[in-house]
């Protein structure tokens, strides 16, 4: 299982997923409809660190971070 | 890398920089101090940060600043920070002049463009993401 | 403008300006720190400073910071400065992040470029022009 | 009478010249052999203006100041 966590203001509590890429793992949660808006500007940490690759193979256990637009400062 | 609940002691944080590089030769340091600016009717601005990946990014910019012969610095707040105070301080010390000038600017614009860290408007005791004003992260839209 | 005999106090320097404008609204204070590092031998530096001149360059400094929404600050020693210790700040605060690390950039470079300010190595208790290390100004060899 | 004021490590006493314009100022300072590779390498302010052409006119009591490159920070 891997465990997706929303982080800032996405404002929705983990969920875990079965998954064994990033681009299944996508698919998989564009079926809610809640997250679509987000997840076309949110960028993605696997065990926070920060990926660009769909194609990344994850493992049971792995932690996917979904960041929504930053303003810091 | 320092995080803290509410507005930051400036001047603490400059001071305790400065002291620490006091006999580390280096001839040049440019903090940068962010203060909340009245605007748009806010009472305050509030902070969400993703500790971690923050870290992470500070480390890289440790990283790049030590290639280049010098260090960076940076405190920011957690939650709440009312306006008139500072949010932010972030600072670079560099032997030469013209190596902390390029420096403070990327690492600024990069802090705003990467670092993990999400505002709102507080608003009537009201917490308002202040989604005009972010910007997606490097990345971002990977999962559409 | 300040100019002060010996090292500048730093933190009284930092602090003074933040808390003058604490209520004027910059969401930017980007200071600038120069101090003497300890190289070739040399106790301390030395300056000399043209103060009409300097005035007229700040003045002038001031007028374009204002065009753009800022203003700049400026402090510098006179005579002997030891090394490790500061003998030059000089601040831009503006409400925007963008305009505060440009202006910063060329002030502190136009700075060393114009500002009637001579630079002298102490060696040994011999004060020594550190002709190699500075600049032609602006219309240098008008007169040649 | 113009007065020429020498800045800096230059550690020349100010002089007194007659001269009516900048570039007869020139010729007669250069006259002055120690002088000569400091005109080279500094730059001119009149009544604490700095100026860049030689063709200024000059009126009694005017103040000339020769400024040797700077290295302030």
């Amino acid at each position: 299982m891997i465990k997706v966590e929303f982080l800032g203001p996405i404002g929705k509590e983990p969920v875990e997923i079965e998954a064994s890429t990033l681009r299944e793992l996508s698919s998989k949660l564009k079926a809610d409809k809640e997250l679509l808006e987000w997840l076309d500007i949110c960028a993605v940490a696997i065990n926070d660190t920060m990926v660009n690759n769909l194609d990344i193979s994850l493992k049971s256990g792995d932690r996917v971070s979904i960041l929504p637009p930053v303003c810091g400062g | 890398m320092e995080l803290y609940e509410g507005s930051l002691d400036t001047k603490e944080i400059f001071g305790r920089w400065l002291d620490e590089q006091s006999n580390s030769n280096y001839g040049a340091y440019i903090p940068f101090v962010g203060t909340i600016r009245a605007e748009d009717n806010i009472d305050a601005l509030s902070f969400d940060i993703y500790e971690p990946v923050l870290k992470a990014w500070f480390d890289s910019w440790q990283k790049k600043a030590e290639e280049r012969g010098a260090i960076v610095k940076m405190a920011h707040a957690i939650g709440d920070v009312p306006v008139h105070t500072s949010s932010y301080v972030s600072a670079v010390f560099s032997p030469k002049r013209r190596v902390a000038l390029e420096l403070i600017d990327e690492f600024v614009e990069d802090f705003k463009a990467n670092a993990p860290i999400w505002k709102y408007d507080i608003i009537d005791g009201k917490r308002i993401y202040a989604i005009d004003r972010s910007n997606q992260m490097d990345g971002a839209g990977l999962l559409s």
